[in-house]
């Protein structure tokens, strides 16, 4: 907020925060498009026999994405399982 | 992207922009080869047929469907991780 | 055209026409790198029995090249279309 | 890294650990894909199922060991062209 | 690049050159890996045999000669498109 | 080596130094990565019947390493035939 110039106006640019959140940009595109590209193969029949997707493609495409997040949950917390067992006793 | 403060807003916004445009080229590029390599398998001839041409018309409308809909999925899902 | 040194001589480097430049070289040189290898693909039988490429393999990799120019071609007109019909009515 | 003196190290090893955080995220970014695309191939569900789990985690262990041995064996072919 | 002065065009060559390097580089890692996964199919030994030696060859030989001759089809459509 | 301040002191950093030693790690990295994909599809069974690998596939990672570095000297060896066959007569 700015009051008679004084606050916002002096706002600095810490660089830092900028390559921060361009980093997270870029973790979201990259998972997105391998997103895009997995589900693609999974999903979509060849040859392309029509332009919109069919009954069958959109729910597997629904599916597809759950199960990618999903993925990431079953590999994230075995990560962490094997992280802690090898972790020394306290 | 709460961090930023308004001036670093401004500067992001353009690095944004920048990157769309690269990301959008690459997806283009995607597009164009996928289709190819789908749609593109005979080599007795240098000119693209009808079938051919049809067939690359419906894999790009297709490609955009499917990235569209991985979109809509891929932040829905996301946004039930926020909460 | 420099003349005693006036002219050419005061240049002064634009860091935008730099990067402009660049872009176009490393667009012009990815569709090449994809066009080579969608091309490998489509035209190079393994396994390589001569390290020659056959007459075969030649004249399909002259309308491979064709045909990946045409599909570009083709897929801007497409998009094109698709962006008039999506455009407000003036 | 014999040419690097130490100030250049000191700025060497700063730039070395970002590269790593990057490099580590790519390889868990390939883990993720790769296991996904070799487990999970049923999609009447949008649950992943205990066998679908258990091709995950195994993938993953798998995975890790897999690139730990090829990590030993390149560091030992790599001593062996430096003699 | 009409668009670049003279001494833009002095820096540039420059970048140019060191992408050239990156690029040249970066197929030689393609030239690498494809020649290997497509050549070398037997794992019950750990030396390269001659037939495997051979198919190598040929293949490194037949990856510049399509390399180049894609390079020269690219080179004429380009300078169709630009008329 | 430092004395009273002297020598290791007053080291300048040569940013094209740290460009060269970075560039030397990543081309390090690229091959292994490379190495490490090539050998999982040569090497690693599909379905995943175990968490450990098998003996047959951790002989088949050694000799897969084995063959890589193989393949980089038979390709060296070959372009520098091509390049002296290439070069003019001194």
């Amino acid at each position: 907020m700015s009051f008679f110039g004084i606050g916002r106006g002096n706002q600095s640019v810490n660089p830092q925060n900028i390559a921060l959140a361009e980093q997270e940009v870029e973790l979201s595109v990259e998972i997105f498009n391998r997103m895009v590209s997995s589900c693609h193969k999974k999903c979509i029949a060849t040859p392309y026999k029509e332009a919109d997707l069919t009954k069958g493609e959109s729910v597997c495409i629904d599916r597809c994405v759950a199960k990618y997040f999903d993925t990431s949950k079953v590999l994230g917390e075995h990560l962490k399982k094997i992280g802690e067992q090898n972790a020394p006793p306290q | 992207m709460e961090y930023l403060n308004q001036k670093e807003q401004e500067q992001f916004s353009q690095v944004l922009e920048a990157k769309q445009i690269k990301d959008y080229t690459n997806m283009m590029f995607n597009l164009s080869q996928g289709c190819f390599n789908d749609c593109i398998l005979d080599f007795t001839s240098s000119k693209i047929g009808e079938k051919e041409s049809a067939c690359l018309t419906r894999c790009a409308d297709k490609f955009f469907k499917h990235t569209q809909r991985v979109g809509q999925r891929f932040a829905e899902n996301n946004a039930k991780l926020m909460q």
